[in-house]
């Protein structure tokens, strides 16, 4: 397991083709990468991402070990950045392994739903109009509740 | 002694990112908002209002009902928004 | 929508970046990649994908656009390689970018599934106690089944 | 004029990956396996046993229902295994 909390950039490729690299039994490899977006309302300079230092390596690694306690995953990395990021850079990378695609995809999405509710990041947008904090999503506490109403792994 | 922080809008808005606190007693992360909006003003408008402040507790998520005990690194702050 | 059918090797992160820099207002993307996996039954030295190659690219390009019909995604990638590929080596890839994760997420696990099913690929194994064609899993079906059950766009 | 290809498994098995027939008066993918499977041997065994053979019509997946034109590519083979 990967846990990186970083202010520089990552390389997706080399980080996935790393984590498949440990073993041959990975035949599916589910990534997802969250960017710095648009958005209709007030065009985004960019935006910083304040984090609670002390606590955000341990939180993704709590995020982590549960994931590979639900699922049937052989491994995965999760890197997040802080700091100012600007439009369309990379925010957030999550890779899981396993034999068999369907719990690497469930494991991928759990860990962004977790991510979104339960890891100490603030975004405050760069925009035209001014800097704006994000606001909390109820989509996200939505997201995040629907793994808890019942155990996934097969 | 507790040592409290603060995030995002709430650090920006109390203007201190992080104080020590002691001789209060305290019990729950309940009574410590409801102890730290009696300052008044940006206090009170934010920890005693129906805005949404979550808390940790020595670096774990806890709610407002979760006992706090002497020594404790608590932190207060809106409801995340990373990934 | 970009779809290939290829004997070469592709690179994942070149591939992601293509597909996002196209446009600001993407915040999500998936990516799924499959391998040539060890299997525990007979080790596996590699495997021959065999395809019906005036029908692959008609129906990855069916596929895509059914994807972009029924998910709120803006564009996706999708590359499956033919001839020989020796243990651990990248078969296809599926990238899905939208402005939001549950849609791309979606939209990536959809585009597996149907084409699990729907596109003419395959495999051989070649192992240390013959060649064997790979039998049909049950559990694609189920997989494939399970997005006609409804629709999905939000 | 029909053209029929036969992938993988059964392509193998047939010894041939594509052939013309003609003057036979077929109506559906499952006339054109029954009438295949009358060669015997290999070819009864495959299509008119329980093993599962799908069919392509022009290049889009078809059923044993589907009709069959002078002209059409009938592509025969086991359930698909790529991805």
């Amino acid at each position: 397991m990967r846990i990186s909390v970083q202010e520089d950039d990552f390389d997706v490729g080399l980080e996935i083709d790393a984590l498949c690299k440990k073993q041959t039994r990975i035949g599916a490899v589910t990534s997802f990468v969250g960017l710095v977006r648009d958005d209709f309302e007030a065009p985004i300079i960019g935006l910083e991402l304040e984090h609670y230092a002390e606590m955000t390596q341990k939180a993704l690694t709590n995020i982590g070990k549960e994931a590979l306690h639900r699922f049937d995953i052989f491994d995965l990395t999760i890197i997040h950045r802080f700091g100012y990021l600007a439009l369309g850079e990379r925010i957030v990378l999550v890779v899981t392994v396993g034999s068999h695609r369907s719990q690497s995809f469930q494991a991928c999405e759990f860990i962004m739903d977790y991510l979104k509710t339960q890891a100490p990041f603030w975004k405050k947008e760069k925009t035209s109009r001014g800097n704006i904090w994000v606001e909390a999503n109820k989509k996200d506490d939505t997201a995040f509740d629907k793994w808890n109403l019942g155990k996934v792994k097969e | 002694m507790l040592k409290v922080l603060y995030f995002a809008r709430l650090r920006e808005i109390f203007g201190i990112a992080s104080e020590e606190i002691s001789g209060v007693p305290l019990e729950t992360v309940a009574d410590l908002k409801e102890w730290l909006a009696h300052r008044g003003e940006v206090w009170s408008c934010e920890l005693a209002s129906d805005k949404v402040v979550r808390a940790a507790i020595n670096q774990e998520m806890a709610t407002d009902v979760d006992k706090i005990h002497d020594g404790d690194e608590i932190a207060l702050f809106p409801p995340v928004t990373g990934g």
